[in-house]
């Protein structure tokens, strides 16, 4: 299609007025519009549709703020004082202090499993408080310089004071409940109060059609005039199809592999880094992205603030790689790398690495688990592992991944001095020590890892042309990625 | 040849019908180098009966196919049939609808899967009946059933004339026309009951032409009297052509205008039925003609209408025939002490039915080694059942089947082999009853393989030995039975079953289709086996002859019980029940039976003896050292 | 002969391609022109890919396929020919219990418990196809085993075997032989769908039904990766039926 | 024995049944790695969640315990409630069923007469240029596999010709709002059964028309059409009639192909997902249905097996 996401061609400049009707991948007949337990695509969707987060992560997944419009910490950064906005929910009552302690209260309860909860666990909601109905004092249980992530989260969302049921939910986002059939569709209005402005569209339709061919033709068709989440080879086959715009988000999913540093073989440092230097990124790019993507350098967040660039690109280095190997005592090893249907370009990328490997004498034996506990499954068990992930701050994804009480540490990588490092990050105030203790982080993972990334897929969305305001530089999961209020039909 | 080829045709020129319904020239039938049929020639006008008779395996079926322009599997015909004018060939048979045929083994060409009453009415709502008196309609209702029978039957209005017509023609064939029948399906049908079906489905079909292969197989005198009763009535009223190919004798010598004897294929004699019959002039049909009393007494077969009214007026008269009760059972004291003890099939009790209709009710019969018992009954009186009943091929309701003193189980399957070995059970329908996948000596020899542990081919040499004495020799019994006549599957069934060595052989119609030089060599053997092994024989036949040849004792079934019991002789000759008579007329009295027996009938009964049965038995002789 | 053709062509290559296949060379981009067929869903040669990818195909489908029947026709023929009701109703009515169950959840369930490999394969295809075999052969014999011509075999306690399938089986043989013939294409199929739930052949196998399933994604891009492979599927479907049709009819004129 | 008995009798069989069906899945799902809980933690699996999630799901209780427990509620007619969103399994249900329930009943009343009308065509000329055009296309038509069916004729007639709505989308699952959406879908939901159905329908043709009470029906000048509908057919139904009951099966719990590709929120999908979730109560309520479905449907076959045997004296 046209220049990806660029006005002007086929939609022409915002108008008011139309409905959208966006196709997505559903959860079945049992979705539910319960913004806290948002996890799929389509339900992140709604819920930033329907609601507001106290903040959210702008096009570099740094932090923008949303409902909050101020924070500033106390001294020693254990307590945090945010400023709501002026904002009402779709039943004219205002956002106040006591929904967003209601909406926390609840994603961190307990006996809930939210999503959220995780990243809300520095909360201390005991002794925070409500200053006033507009401010907010938030207690947390140890320095975090990073506070405002943890209002960006996912899931984190504000919902009114109370509300425990979502059959019609009422939110303070741009568009508000008209109807909903579980697993087929969902109707939202226009919402003329929304405080960063009302949307263009009239109606925003979230319609389900989990077949990846089925959003290309129900869009080719005229059925719908969105489809989330297309595949490279579909994106190839409609470039230059003037009845598809194909909209890529750069640096969406993270791409790789996550060898486990705790047992053998890849206990062995010179294996890893052979690992590292047998694989030819472009390759694995141009076969199982179709070339929708860039290539990794085995260090996450690429174009994400605090991401090390002035590290230096690894390229395939096969020489070297054999002698690593041979160092390793690997020669002949024969590894099984865990992969499943789990996301598109696993199953491709195993078998494509596998025969990598065969040229430096490693038999790596692809393996297909189940696909329903795959992230279970290779949290504990095997040593080579296909692995993605969608965007968050480079602090969450090592607080979350690559530390000794990580709780989804893949690789397994526990170093007492990367702890420190990373708790000297998000516990000083001075802006220039906290990059330099990113970096270190980084150089540590960039030599020794287990995480061998090896590329990072553009998100690839497709609209009819009359279908304005899709912005492209949008990583999945941040604030305009599948975003609609700043859509318009043309 | 050609002279015997003349005789029909110069009778057809001055015939009634006139038009040749059916013509034959040079007709032959070849199958792998063997000739079935040679130079077979004849015209049939319209409205005459043409009998071919022959002995088993003489191409009578072959001849009656021809003319349906059918052939059996890998038979090969030439030379010219018409029917109608219109060359038939298996190309091209003739028309549907204009040729009926009523085939030898009836249980084939019904449907097993569609009940009787719909197929009956959907081919009268096709060929709107003709005649009326039988089904009492007038001619006005007549074309209306023509014009609107079948889109009206189709539709289920209003199906009137169909229903009047089936009703009419199944009592033409003696078939009760109530619901429950026409509700049935095929299998559950007696033997002659099938056959008359087949029988009402020609009629219906009011084809000009009809080939009737044996229609009397199986069936009771009485209603032998009926069928043949209707033959003649389609030729004279209806001017219908008929082809009966039959061993029946009597039934020819009523019915048939001419007569055309087959041999092995070749017509050997041929001519007006009354001239042949008083003089044969060819050696083999003089020894056909020789097995059956020649009578030419003008009530040996009835027609319908007659017989009915006997049968009424034997009815009303029947309080004084039948006598005290007291007295049948001294009689039956008599015969278990004849039996003297030593009694080998033994039947107390038996009650058996089929679905919710009883057909036996308490029905006692003995058998003693070497004795045979003859069962007869009218057709569908449950004979068959009985036999099945000891075969252990139906479960009865009640009683017991017990052999020399050991009651059997109920089924086949519960009896242990020497049972089985000692029960044997030659099926009615004899094609229906082998596996048409394997040779028929194959299947022969199964059961001195399966009961007595024979090796195969000790087996086989046996089987052959059997076949040989029922006259099946050489590669014939090294076919499929697909590649048989009726009769001869007939012998290869009684083979099969002797082959067993049973103490029992339960013979249902074995007879049926044999021609009557073959069916003495049957009985002949039959008789000797049994004097030879004390085999005790429990027969079932509506032949007279055969029951005069076999029987020490004649047990007649009628409406669930054995209603009368005896002595063959006495039964033969001076039989106390109606029933008995009329199933057993004594026109040819055996030479066992005493001359001046005069069976009683009522008053202006026409049953009389008119002839001995010396000079045949004379003829049998000379005929069987030939 | 046209069945002949068809049936041979599929058959040769997947007799003889893996001989003449040679090794698998490197990778290009997936779904692009380059080689007479293109490339696949992860840049190989599809011709290769097809040369190579006959063998399994054609192996499990037919072992799956012969052990369904090897398994259900004898025990359709034995309820039929039972004259025991308990003992019918004993051996159809577990086979129902799988019927009951969709395929689809079978599979999934038993793909993942069941060990991998060819075998478990064959055996679950079997399985799933097996009631239904035993169902229609016991349906179309019943007729037949309970005419006078096995009331003969009966009374002189004819073997199971002559009875059942020289006989019974025997008459029915055209039926079976013509559900055969599809129920062969079906597990062609489920031997992909199951692959790809990870049962039996690798998901990037050289399969033809499996590269049939993978390749989809490119039908628009580069449709040989899915046509080539299909098309020899379709001729193997076609020619086996045709030929058995063809036998049939011979076998019926003689 | 009597028809009602028999019915009643395996009608009594059919309840047990569809409790076995039940228990097997139970087992079979029990058996499948990881449950409810580690599904909803999908990318995030800590161990801490997981566990929280488990027990507010209940799943910590004993197999045999939760079991029995929907055992009873299914007894007293409540299939119970997603582990996912809570809702009752019984809407689900209703909500699914309505599409395939639909789409399945008029696949059959097309299928029935198209496929045995193929079937007795070709029969007729057994042997034939035309017996082998139509066995070619239906035997290529089911060995084109279904996607991709699916895809050229939504490519040709949906998206190019623009005939048809190349999907279902936004018809809420309400199909006849739109009749337009069946038609595709009908069309590849036709092309898998009626091969099997003609091809069976074929080969018994053959046999019943190449027997003697059809060569005397024909005699008897029953004309052609009755000939081969009233007189053959019914002796080539019976195995046709059992691989109608697997297709009945099929279209109510099968076509998982097709509802995905036109987007039919179908039975198929909804156990698919459900699976997909280790929603147990779900799978349960979806096998139970389809248990019966089949039961009642194998039944339906049987009696008409019987029916097409009669000397077996079984049913009449
Ligand atoms: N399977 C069956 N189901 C129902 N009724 C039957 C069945 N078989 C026979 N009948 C009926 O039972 C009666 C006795 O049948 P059976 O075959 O014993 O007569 P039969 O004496 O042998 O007659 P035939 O001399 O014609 O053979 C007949 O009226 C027949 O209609
Ligand atoms: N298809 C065939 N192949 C070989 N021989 C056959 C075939 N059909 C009949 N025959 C033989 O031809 C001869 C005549 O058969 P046909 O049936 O015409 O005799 P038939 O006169 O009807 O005898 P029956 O009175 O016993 O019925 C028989 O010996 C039979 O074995
Ligand atoms: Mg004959
Ligand atoms: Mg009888």
């Amino acid at each position: 299609g046209g220049e990806p996401g660029t006005p002007g061609t086929g939609p022409g400049s915002p108008r008011r007025g139309g409905r959208l009707r966006a196709v997505f991948a559903g959860g079945g007949a049992n979705e539910t519009l319960d913004p806290h337990l948002a996890n799929l695509f389509n339900e992140a969707s709604r819920a930033k549709a329907v609601f507001d987060k106290l903040a959210d992560y702008g096009s570099d997944v740094s932090i923008v703020p949303r409902l909050a419009s101020t924070w500033e910490p106390n001294t020693d950064l254990t307590r945090w004082r945010v400023t709501l906005r002026e904002a009402t929910f779709h039943d004219g009552r205002p956002v106040r202090a006591a929904d967003v302690l209601h909406s926390y209260a609840r994603i961190t309860d307990p006996k809930r499993a939210f999503r959220a909860r995780a990243s809300l666990a520095l909360l201390d909601l005991r002794t925070s408080r409500a200053v006033d109905d507009r401010r907010i004092e938030f207690a947390l249980t140890r320095p975090y310089a990073e506070f405002p992530n943890l209002l960006a989260s996912f899931g984190a969302y504000v919902v009114p004071e109370g509300t425990d049921t979502f059959d019609r939910p009422v939110g303070s986002g741009p568009f508000r409940f008209e109807s909903f059939q579980p697993g087929r569709s969902l109707l939202l209005k226009r919402y003329e109060d929304h405080w960063d402005g009302a949307p263009y569209l009239d109606e925003l339709e979230y319609l389900i059609g989990n077949e990846e061919s089925a959003r290309i033709n129900a869009l080719l068709g005229g059925q719908v005039e969105y489809a989330h989440d297309i595949t490279p080879t579909s994106a190839r086959t409609y470039t230059g199809d003037d009845r598809v715009n194909v909209v890529a988000m750069p640096n969406s999913t993270m791409q790789g592999f996550t060898m486990k540093v705790d047992r053998p073989p890849f206990d062995d440092r010179d294996l890893r880094e052979a690992m590292f230097l047998l694989t030819d990124r472009q390759q694995l790019v141009d076969t199982v992205l179709s070339g929708a993507g860039q290539i990794g350098n085995d260090l996450y967040g690429k174009g994400y603030q605090h991401y090390a660039d002035d590290i230096a690109q690894r390229s395939p280095d096969l020489d070297r790689a054999r002698f690593l190997i041979r160092r390793a005592g690997a020669e002949g090893l024969r590894v099984n790398l865990d992969t499943a249907a789990v996301a598109s370009g696993f199953v491709e990328a195993a078998s494509t690495f596998a025969e990598q490997a065969r040229q430096v004498g490693l038999t790596v034996v692809p393996t297909t688990g189940n696909k329903d506990t795959y992230w279970r499954d290779i949290l504990t068990n095997g040593s080579l592992a296909s692995y993605r992930s969608g965007a968050m701050p480079i602090e969450t994804h090592i607080s979350q991944r690559l530390l000794t009480d990580s709780t989804t540490n893949a690789t397994r990588w526990t170093r007492p001095d990367f702890d420190a490092l990373y708790v000297r990050a998000v516990s000083s105030t001075d802006e220039g020590v906290r990059r330099q203790a990113y970096g270190d982080m980084q150089r540590m993972l960039h030599a020794e890892g287990g995480f061998l990334i090896w590329g990072f897929a553009d998100f690839l969305v497709a609209t009819a042309p009359r279908v304005g305001g899709v912005a492209a530089n949008a990583p999945a999961n941040t604030l305009d990625w599948a975003r609609f209020d700043k859509v318009w039909l043309g | 040849m050609t002279g015997a080829v003349e005789g029909p045709v110069t009778e057809a020129v001055d015939g009634p019908g006139g038009a040749v319904a059916a013509r034959v020239v040079g007709l032959r039938a070849d199958v792998g180098g063997r000739r079935l049929l040679d130079g077979v020639s004849f015209d049939l006008p319209a409205g005459r009966i043409l009998a071919v008779v022959g002995a088993s395996g003489s191409g009578k079926t072959t001849l009656g196919r021809a003319l349906l322009g059918e052939a059996g599997p890998g038979v090969r015909l030439t030379g010219t049939v018409q029917v109608a004018g219109r060359t038939v060939t298996t190309a091209e048979p003739p028309p549907p609808g204009s040729v009926g045929y009523v085939p030898q083994q009836p249980a084939a060409v019904l449907n097993p899967v569609r009940r009787i009453g719909p197929v009956l009415h959907e081919i009268a709502r096709r060929h709107p009946p003709v005649d009326d008196d039988s089904c009492g309609k007038d001619d006005g209702g007549e074309d209306d059933g023509r014009g609107r029978g079948w889109i009206v039957g189709r539709w289920g209005v209003r199906r009137g004339p169909a229903r009047a017509a089936v009703r009419g023609v199944l009592e033409r064939v003696s078939l009760p026309a109530d619901r429950g029948l026409l509700r049935r399906f095929p299998h559950q049908l007696s033997g002659g009951q099938q056959q008359r079906l087949v029988i009402a489905h020609a009629l219906l079909a009011g084809a000009r032409l009809l080939v009737a292969d044996e229609p009397t197989t199986g069936q009771d005198n009485l209603t032998r009297q009926d069928v043949a009763a209707e033959l003649a009535a389609l030729a004279s009223r209806e001017g219908l052509a008929v082809v009966l190919l039959s061993h029946d004798l009597h039934l020819v010598r009523a019915v048939a205008d001419d007569l055309l004897v087959l041999h092995r294929g070749v017509p050997v004699e041929s001519g007006p039925t009354g001239k042949v019959f008083a003089v044969p002039r060819h050696p083999w049909t003089r020894r056909l003609v020789a097995t059956t009393g020649p009578t030419d007494a003008p009530g040996h077969l009835r027609t319908a209408a007659e017989t009915r009214q006997r049968e009424t007026r034997q009815r009303e008269e029947r309080p004084r025939e039948e006598r005290p009760r007291e007295d049948a059972d001294r009689e039956d004291a008599h015969r278990e002490e004849r039996a003297g003890g030593r009694r080998l099939l033994d039947v107390r009790g038996l009650v058996a039915g089929h679905g919710p209709n009883t057909v036996l009710r308490v029905v006692d019969v003995q058998v003693a080694a070497g004795e045979c018992l003859a069962l007869v009954g009218r057709s569908g009186s449950g004979k068959t059942t009985l036999a099945r009943c000891v075969a252990g091929l139906h479960r009865p309701r009640a009683g017991t089947v017990a052999l020399g003193g050991r009651p059997l189980a109920a089924t086949v399957d519960d009896r242990s082999l020497t049972d089985l070995a000692s029960v044997q059970y030659v099926f009615q329908d004899a094609r229906a009853g082998f596996d048409p996948w394997r040779t028929v000596l194959d299947q022969v020899a199964r059961p001195a393989v399966r009961l007595h542990g024979h090796p195969v081919d000790v087996a086989r040499a046996a089987a052959r030995a059997a076949l040989d004495r029922v006259g099946l020799a050489g590669n014939l019994v090294t076919r499929n039975p697909g590649r048989l006549s009726g009769g001869e599957l007939h012998r290869a069934a009684l083979a099969r079953a002797l082959l067993a060595g049973p103490r029992l052989l339960v013979c249902d119609e074995i007879t049926a289709g044999l021609d009557g030089v073959t069916r003495d060599r049957i009985l002949d053997l039959v008789d000797e086996v049994r004097h030879a092994d004390g085999l005790a024989l429990l027969v079932i036949s509506h032949d007279r002859d055969v029951v005069a040849r076999l029987a020490d004792r004649v047990a007649v079934l009628h409406d669930c019980h054995i209603v009368e019991e005896g002595p063959a002789a006495t039964l033969l000759t001076s039989a106390r029940h109606w029933l008995t008579r009329s199933l057993l007329p004594d026109d040819v009295t055996p030479d066992r039976t005493p001359q001046d027996a005069v069976a009683p009938g009522p008053p202006g009964d026409a049953v009389t003896p008119d002839r001995t049965g010396k000079p045949i038995a004379q003829e049998r002789v000379s005929s069987d050292d030939q | 002969m046209v069945g002949a053709v068809l049936l041979a062509v599929p058959l040769l290559v997947a007799l003889v391609g893996p001989v003449v296949a040679g090794e698998p060379g490197g990778r290009g981009r997936p779904f692009v022109g380059d080689g007479p067929l293109g490339t696949d869903f992860v840049g190989r040669d599809v011709l290769t890919q097809v040369l190579l990818g006959g063998r399994t195909v054609v192996g499990v489908a037919v072992a799956a396929t012969a052990l369904a029947y090897l398994v259900g026709v004898p025990l359709g023929l034995w309820a039929a020919t039972t004259r025991r009701r308990w003992l019918d109703e004993l051996l159809m009515r577990p086979l129902d219990l799988i019927l009951a169950i969709p395929a689809l959840l079978l599979l999934i369930m038993l793909s993942a418990t069941v060990p991998r490999g060819a075998v478990a394969l064959v055996v679950i295809v079997a399985l799933i196809g097996l009631p239904e075999v035993a169902r229609i052969s016991r349906a179309a014999a019943l007729p037949l085993a309970h005419g006078p011509a096995m009331e003969a075999m009966r009374s002189y306690r004819e073997s199971w075997y002559r009875r059942a399938v020289g006989y019974v089986g025997r008459g029915v043989r055209r039926v079976l032989l013509a559900d055969a013939g599809v129920r062969f294409i079906g597990a062609l199929y489920l031997v992909a769908t199951a692959s790809f739930l990870g049962i039996g052949v690798a998901p990037d196998a050289a399969d033809w039904a499996v590269m049939v399933d993978r390749n989809r994604a490119g039908l628009a891009l580069q449709p040989w990766a899915v046509v080539a492979p299909a098309a020899l599927v379709v001729a193997l479907a076609i020619g086996v039926n045709l030929t058995t049709d063809h036998l049939l009819a011979a076998r019926k004129a003689r | 024995m009597s028809l009602h008995r028999y019915v009643g009798h395996r009608l009594l069989l059919g309840l047990g049944q569809v409790v076995g069906v039940a228990t097997v899945v139970f087992v079979l799902t029990e058996a499948l790695p990881g449950d409810a809980a580690v599904v909803i933690a999908g990318e995030q699996p800590d161990p801490a969640r997981i566990a929280a999630v488990r027990e507010q799901l209940e799943l910590d209780r004993p197999a045999v315990q939760r079991y029995l427990d929907w055992l009873a509620d299914l007894l007293r007619g409540d299939l119970g409630v997603s582990l996912v969103s809570g809702r009752p399994v019984v809407d689900v249900l209703t909500g699914n069923a309505a599409p395939t329930v639909l789409l399945a009943a008029v696949t059959l009343l097309l299928l029935v007469p198209v496929a045995v009308g193929v079937g007795m065509l070709a029969a007729r000329r057994e042997g034939g240029r035309l017996d082998r055009a139509l066995s070619a296309v239906v035997v290529g038509l089911y060995a084109v596999p279904e996607f991709a069916l699916a895809v050229l004729l939504v490519a040709l007639f949906g998206v190019h010709l623009g005939w048809f709505p190349p999907t279902a989308v936004g018809t809420g699952g309400n199909l006849l709002a739109q009749p337009a959406v069946l038609v595709l879908p009908l069309v590849v939901l036709l092309a898998r059964p009626i091969c099997s159905l003609s091809r069976l329908t074929r080969a018994g043709m053959i046999e019943a028309a190449g027997s003697a009470y059809v060569a005397h029906a024909r005699r008897l000048g029953v004309p052609g059409h009755r000939l081969w509908l009233g007189h053959a057919l019914p002796n080539a139904l019976a195995p046709v009639v059992q691989q109608l009951a697997r297709t009945t099966d099929w279209l109510l719990g099968g076509v998982i192909v097709v509802e995905a590709v036109f987007v039919i929120p179908g039975l198929g999908t909804a156990l698919v997902d459900a699976v997909t979730a280790r929603d147990v109560p779900t799978i349960q309520g979806l096998c139970v249905l389809v248990a019966v479905v089949t039961v009642a449907v194998n039944l339906v076959a049987d009696v008409v097996a019987f029916r097409l045997a009669p000397q077996t004296g079984a049913v009449r």
